[in-house]
């Protein structure tokens, strides 16, 4: 995060760009496929990669200072404490006593 | 002296008028402007709960309507919860605080801060105006479906308000979290910080991770409401409890928005009223940020007997002990920097011994509730209610008072008068174990919360409550009186009254609106109370 | 963000360019957690459902026009790229460039709400908005699906209103730098507006598998 | 009103005593450290108060060794409090075989409560001492809660889901009954009472009492009259559409997509309202769902129905 930032070649922008649109085509292919469980894993696989290339890419995080990485992951982090501990509860609620 | 007051230029009388006041950016302002909003949503919620306590002097409910008397209870949840102690220290205190303790001239973003009033500002009116058109009665918990389905009472105005009031807190919250980071004064390493600003953090974390996840509830109730768009509406197959965990997932972390900020007040008080470095400033200031990481972990302990899992509630008990700890080292170091030290009696240090007393019987309470045998027995009771009054009027709104009292020479530059401070100090401590203790008796007893009517071998202890209430009540009236008075007549108190050693009391007193006349280099830790450690703090 | 009247010169409170700039930045991203959790709740809400109701939400899914779908992921895409590239001719200091490029996200984003705007009127019409008149083919399964639908419209409801502040944004960065607000030294608020568009971008990535994507080969 | 001012709950449940004791062992460790606490802040108050204004404190600034004692020990005793809560819970929830199942049904403001025999009951519940009941609750519009204090029970009852509870009273009386959860406007008032008698006098209570049909005959009418039987009826052998429900209470059911679940209240209730969440192996997912034909009440009955077929 130096000023004036860290300048992108364009090409990578344009490469990220291909990439993302090359997993919007397999997600949507992919989907076309019965593979029981697996459906939801590889549509939830393609959208983290691609929403991974953006933030790093696109949004610089890859260029940018720890403390903008620490910030970004305690995002993650927080939104899988909400998901996890609320899923424990529906996984578990009809389970036997 | 006197004179100097107003001769010199300080953040009070660069300029006067209206609009210098609601288009300032000065953090300091600010603060003053937020402490006026929610001395008045305090008063209005205090009067809310003067009228429940005196409906629940007979066990008919002869003063005002069942309907009535569940909304005086909402909107004294709401009015206390979301308009006054959510704000209270870290907006008043935290506001004007946090630049100076960092020595800083302003908080990061300055116009920010300002919109966090206005958004705060009209949220308060939203839910006034909801008080105005005939109130709430869902409690602060919205649970649904009640909420979303079967009240008729002005459920959207509200929550809307409180999601404005959320707003305004992470708005807040990001600009403590930035301002920390970016603005501190050279030479101010994060282990030199005032505990004050460590709890800062640690709150403002909280702002901004929790307050959106109940926003989202919160819109998610109005939709229901205003569209039909049912997303915890049983008949669908929704599930209420699912709101339950939305809610708690923010409410939750939410009691540490309001103890946090109170925990650092009380760190800078003892330290200076003993005249010693915080004891173990290490472990309080890491156990800050433990508490506000575990207490994202342990929401599900409001939802014991809610038909979650038994699972997921041996879980949520588990954890919810985990966070006790941390309380705990910080209480016991409280006491450590007590030993030993040159304590003085003044108002701030009373009002700080009433804080560790009864923030402990408080929390001591709490893991009654965490403990999940007990809880299903006394959940819902008025062992709730008494548990959560000890820790956030007997401590957060104690430490609240103590701030107040501590900052306000630094504030106004003049000083209260410190008999009468003295005196509604032991007041205020005297009337609110006489309000609440009780409550804890009634609770196992079985009286459950909300109740507006109740059966009559649960008088006498309500009785003695509402007596307590009414003492509460004066001991709360007295500052604020005495207070206002002193901000014109009070004696001058001089740049440092307290001899105290954090950067804001090296400025003058009001301080000047860039807060310092150099940017202060700091070369020490804080806290340099002892005789040999004076010297080598603050170099200009 | 950009108080000072000069742009080269820091606002009164900080002490240098440097400063200010990583403070925004810093501010951009604390904001947007605050978002990823606020759309959290919604999809904590979903994950719950689906894994409730399976077959309910697979079939309630078949209803959603999966070319449009596509077709706006590549849209809202595309503007994330454009948006990358008024960054990038902001870090250069070419104001044509940048206004440019603002414009295309903002067209792109307005194509993307119109094909939105098309498909809402669409469900309406199929009598698939929640409420008294929800009407769903397979009775057996019309609750759950309701249930879908509510959070249907509630998750991309949300996500486009985040994207007509977006370009409310966008608006006011195109007047700033019209009036050469924004020079090689100093384009952090187009960069941090880039930060908050992208994540509306990255929203949509999650919205569109959820959504659309459900036992589509049934 | 003076003279009835107790200060502790009265104890009528084979459970109350278990959490008396943990409350007991809870207030004894929270006295503790209050009192401590208290007394070391005077102590120390009087002691160290500053008696000239330039005294100066002792400077010393922390101990690790303390930090891990103060640390370590409230974690030990919070660990007892949560092993000690979470096994009586978990004890507390399992209700003991051959309790009376008794149904209850909230509504805004008021219980209903309906007894196997056909016994109906509103805002009052009799029990006989020393038998095990169990509760077995559900709401018709919002969130409720099923509170005897003197027993040390609680549950919520929720709309569209069963939720349970149980209790064996240990001493007649009568017991005060409370909704714990705000329920609206007459939320305080939606209580009653719990009556435990004795075994003989109960039974005579039962016969005593405008008795109804019982609750599986009603659900054996409302059976046929909502036309389960043209497909879960033993006398088209050969060609039911849908599984036969006799002795089905209890039974593991193996599910068409490899689940296996417990057929119990809860099973039951979602087989007829959401009948394609779990279907059967080895059938089709044809039967409709009733949904909206059948109010709470009537579920009750067709679940008692249900239970009462043997094989
Ligand atoms: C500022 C507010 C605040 C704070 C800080 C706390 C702190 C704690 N709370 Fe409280 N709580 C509330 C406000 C607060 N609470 C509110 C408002 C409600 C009700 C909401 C509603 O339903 O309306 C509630 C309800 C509530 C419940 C739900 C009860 C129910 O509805 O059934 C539970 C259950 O576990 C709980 C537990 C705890 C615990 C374990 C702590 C711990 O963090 C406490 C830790 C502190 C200490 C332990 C004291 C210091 C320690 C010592 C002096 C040393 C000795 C220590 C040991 C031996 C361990 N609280
Ligand atoms: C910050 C939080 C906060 C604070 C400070 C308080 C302060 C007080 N509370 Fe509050 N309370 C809550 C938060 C708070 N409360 C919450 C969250 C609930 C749960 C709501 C729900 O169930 O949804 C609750 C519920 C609650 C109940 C339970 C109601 C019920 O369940 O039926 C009671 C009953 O006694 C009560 C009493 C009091 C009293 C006597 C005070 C006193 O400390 C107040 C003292 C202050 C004053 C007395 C003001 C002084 C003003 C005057 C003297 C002027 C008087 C003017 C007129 C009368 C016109 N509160
Ligand atoms: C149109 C035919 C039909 C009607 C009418 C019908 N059912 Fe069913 N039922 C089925 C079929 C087929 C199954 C098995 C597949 C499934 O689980 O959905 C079944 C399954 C069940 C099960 C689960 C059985 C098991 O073995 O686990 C229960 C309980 C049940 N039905 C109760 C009822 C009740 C009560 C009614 C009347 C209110 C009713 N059914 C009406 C066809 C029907
Ligand atoms: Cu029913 Cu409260
Ligand atoms: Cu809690």
């Amino acid at each position: 995060m130096n000023q004036p930032g860290h300048i992108v070649p364009l090409r990578v922008y344009f490469t990220i760009f291909g990439a993302l649109m090359v997993f919007t085509a397999l997600t949507v292919w992919v989907a076309y496929h019965d593979l029981g469980n697996f459906n939801i894993v590889a549509a939830m696989t393609i959208a983290v990669a691609k929403a991974t290339l953006v933030v790093l890419y696109f949004m610089h995080v890859r260029y940018a200072s720890r403390l903008i990485w620490v910030v970004v992951s305690a995002g993650l982090v927080w939104l899988v404490i909400l998901l996890s501990l609320t899923m424990s509860d529906y996984l578990t609620r009809f389970a036997a006593v | 002296m006197e004179a100097s007051l107003e001769r010199r230029e300080h953040y009070l009388n660069v300029s006067y008028g209206i609009k210098s006041w609601l288009l300032t950016t000065d953090h300091k302002r600010i603060a003053l402007l937020y402490l006026a909003t929610i001395t008045l949503f305090f008063f209005v919620g205090g009067a809310f709960a003067v009228l429940m306590r005196l409906e629940l002097i007979t066990p008919k409910g002869d003063l005002v309507s069942a309907e009535t008397y569940n909304k005086l209870f909402t909107m004294h949840g709401v009015m206390m919860i979301f308009f006054f102690l959510s704000p209270s220290v870290p907006a008043t205190l935290g506001n004007f605080l946090v630049p100076m303790m960092i020595g800083a001239r302003d908080l990061a973003f300055p116009r920010i801060n300002l919109l966090s009033w206005y958004v705060f500002i009209f949220g308060g009116v939203l839910g006034l105006g909801a008080a105005a058109m005939g109130g709430v009665d869902t409690g602060w918990t919205f649970y649904t479906p009640y909420s979303s389905t079967y009240s008729n009472s002005a459920v959207v105005l509200t929550a809307v308000g409180a999601f404005f009031a959320g707003f305004s807190s992470i708005l807040t919250g990001l600009n403590f979290i930035v301002t920390i980071h970016k603005m501190r004064a050279p030479g101010l390493q994060w282990f030199r910080l005032p505990l004050f600003i460590w709890a800062h953090y640690a709150t403002s974390l909280i702002m901004i991770l929790g307050t959106p996840v109940v926003a989202i509830a919160i819109v998610l109730v109005a939709l229901e409401r205003l569209f039909r768009i049912g997303i915890f509406d049983p008949n669908l197959g929704g599930d209420p409890v699912l709101f339950q965990h939305l809610f708690w997932f923010y409410s939750h972390p939410a009691v540490y928005i309001m103890i946090l900020p109170a925990m650092g007040v009380i760190s800078e008080i003892v330290a200076c009223f003993s005249r010693r470095r915080v004891f173990g400033y290490r472990f309080v200031a890491f156990a800050s940020l433990s508490i506000a990481v575990i207490g994202f972990l342990v929401w599900g302990h409001h939802m014991f007997v809610s038909g979650q899992s038994i699972y997921a509630g041996m879980v949520f008990s588990f954890l919810s002990f985990l966070v006790a700890v941390p309380s705990a080292v910080k209480v016991f170091n409280w006491m450590a920097t007590m030993y030993k030290g040159a304590i003085s009696y003044h108002t701030p240090m009373l009002y700080a011994f009433g804080f560790l007393g009864l923030f402990t019987v408080g929390g001591l309470t709490g893991l009654f509730l965490a403990t999940l045998a007990v809880d299903v027995h006394v959940h819902d009771t008025y062992f709730i209610v008494a548990h959560f009054h000890y820790i956030m009027v007997g401590g957060t709104v104690m430490a609240y008072m103590g701030g107040i009292h501590f900052w306000w020479p630094k504030i106004t530059g003049r000083l209260y008068p410190e008999a009468w401070g003295r005196f509604s100090a032991l007041i205020v401590f005297l009337g609110f174990n006489l309000t609440f203790f009780p409550q804890f008796l009634l609770g196992y007893l079985g009286m459950p919360r909300r109740y507006h009517a109740y059966p009559e071998e649960f008088q006498v202890l309500n009785v003695m409550s509402s007596a307590g209430a009414s003492i509460l009540g004066i001991g709360y009236l007295i500052p604020m009186i005495y207070l206002i008075w002193s901000m014109r007549y009070g004696k001058p108190a001089g740049d440092n009254p307290w001899r105290a050693t954090g950067l804001e009391w090296q400025t003058s007193s009001p301080p000047p609106t860039e807060n310092f006349e150099e940017t202060p280099l700091v070369t020490a830790p804080p806290y340099a109370y002892a005789k040999e450690e004076e010297e080598a703090t603050v170099v200009h | 963000m950009s108080t000072s009247t000069n742009p080269v010169l820091p606002a009164h409170h900080f002490d240098d360019l440097q400063q200010q700039h990583e403070a925004a930045q810093l501010g951009m991203w604390v904001f947007l957690i605050t978002e990823i959790m606020f759309f959290g709740g919604l999809f904590a809400a979903y994950t719950v459902y689906r894994s409730s109701y399976h077959q309910a939400f697979g079939a309630a899914s078949r209803h959603l026009d999966i070319t449009l779908g596509t077709f706006n992921t590549v849209v809202l895409i595309g503007s994330s790229l454009t948006m990358a590239l008024a960054v990038h001719a902001a870090q250069r200091g070419r104001r044509r460039a940048i206004i440019g490029f603002l414009i295309a996200t903002i067209l792109l984003g307005a194509v993307f709400l119109g094909v939105k705007a098309f498909e809402y009127t669409h469900k309406f019409h199929e009598h698939l908005v929640p409420g008294h008149g929800f009407q769903f083919p397979d009775a057996a399964l019309a609750r759950p699906a309701e249930l879908y639908f509510g959070l249907y419209f509630a998750m991309t409801g949300m996500h486009a209103l985040h994207m007509i502040i977006g370009i409310g944004i966008l608006l006011v960065m195109i007047r700033l730098a019209a009036r050469g607000r924004f020079s090689a030294e100093h384009y952090s608020p187009i960069e941090v507006t880039g930060l908050y568009w992208h994540f509306v971008d990255i929203v949509w990535i999650f919205l569109f598998p959820l959504l659309y994507l459900i036992e589509r080969h049934q | 009103m003076w003279t009835d001012f107790p200060l502790f709950p009265e104890r009528a449940s084979t459970i109350a005593g278990g959490v008396d004791r943990l409350y007991f062992f809870l207030v004894a460790v929270g006295a503790l450290f209050s009192i401590a606490i208290f007394i070391t802040i005077f102590v120390f108050a009087l002691r160290y108060r500053r008696r000239h204004e330039d005294q100066a404190a002792v400077p010393f600034h922390g101990s690790t060794t303390l930090e891990i004692v103060w640390s370590v020990i409230p974690l030990l005793i919070t660990m007892v409090m949560f092993g000690w809560g979470a096994s009586l819970y978990f004890q507390n929830s399992r209700a003991p075989d051959g309790a009376i199942e008794i149904y209850v049904v909230a509504k805004q403001w008021m219980w209903k409560l309906q007894h196997p025999e056909g016994a109906r009951e509103i805002n009052e519940l009799h029990v006989p001492v020393g038998r095990p009941v169990r509760l077995i609750m559900t709401s018709q519009d919002v969130i409720h809660s099923f509170y005897i204090p003197a027993f040390r029970i609680k549950n919520d009852v929720l709309p569209n889901r069963f939720t349970t509870a149980w209790f064996e009273a240990t001493k007649t009386g009568r017991y005060h009954l409370f909704c714990a959860e705000y329920c609206g406007t007459q939320h305080s008032g939606m209580g009653g009472s719990v009556v435990v008698m004795e075994p003989a006098e109960y039974e005579q209570w039962l016969s005593g009492g405008p008795v109804g049909e019982s609750l599986a005959v009603a659900g054996e009418r409302l059976f046929r009259r909502l036309g389960c039987t043209n497909c879960h009826s033993p006398e088209t052998k050969g060609r039911t559409r849908g599984p036969l429900l006799g002795g089905l209470f209890g039974k593991p059911v193996p599910l068409l997509d490899g689940r296996i679940v417990t057929a119990d209240e809860a099973y039951l209730r979602e087989s007829i309202l959401n009948p394609r969440a779990k279907v059967v192996a080895g059938y089709a997912p044809e039967m409709p769902t009733f949904q909206g034909q059948v109010t709470e009440e009537n579920l009750v009955e067709l679940i008692a129905y249900i239970k009462s077929l043997r094989r």
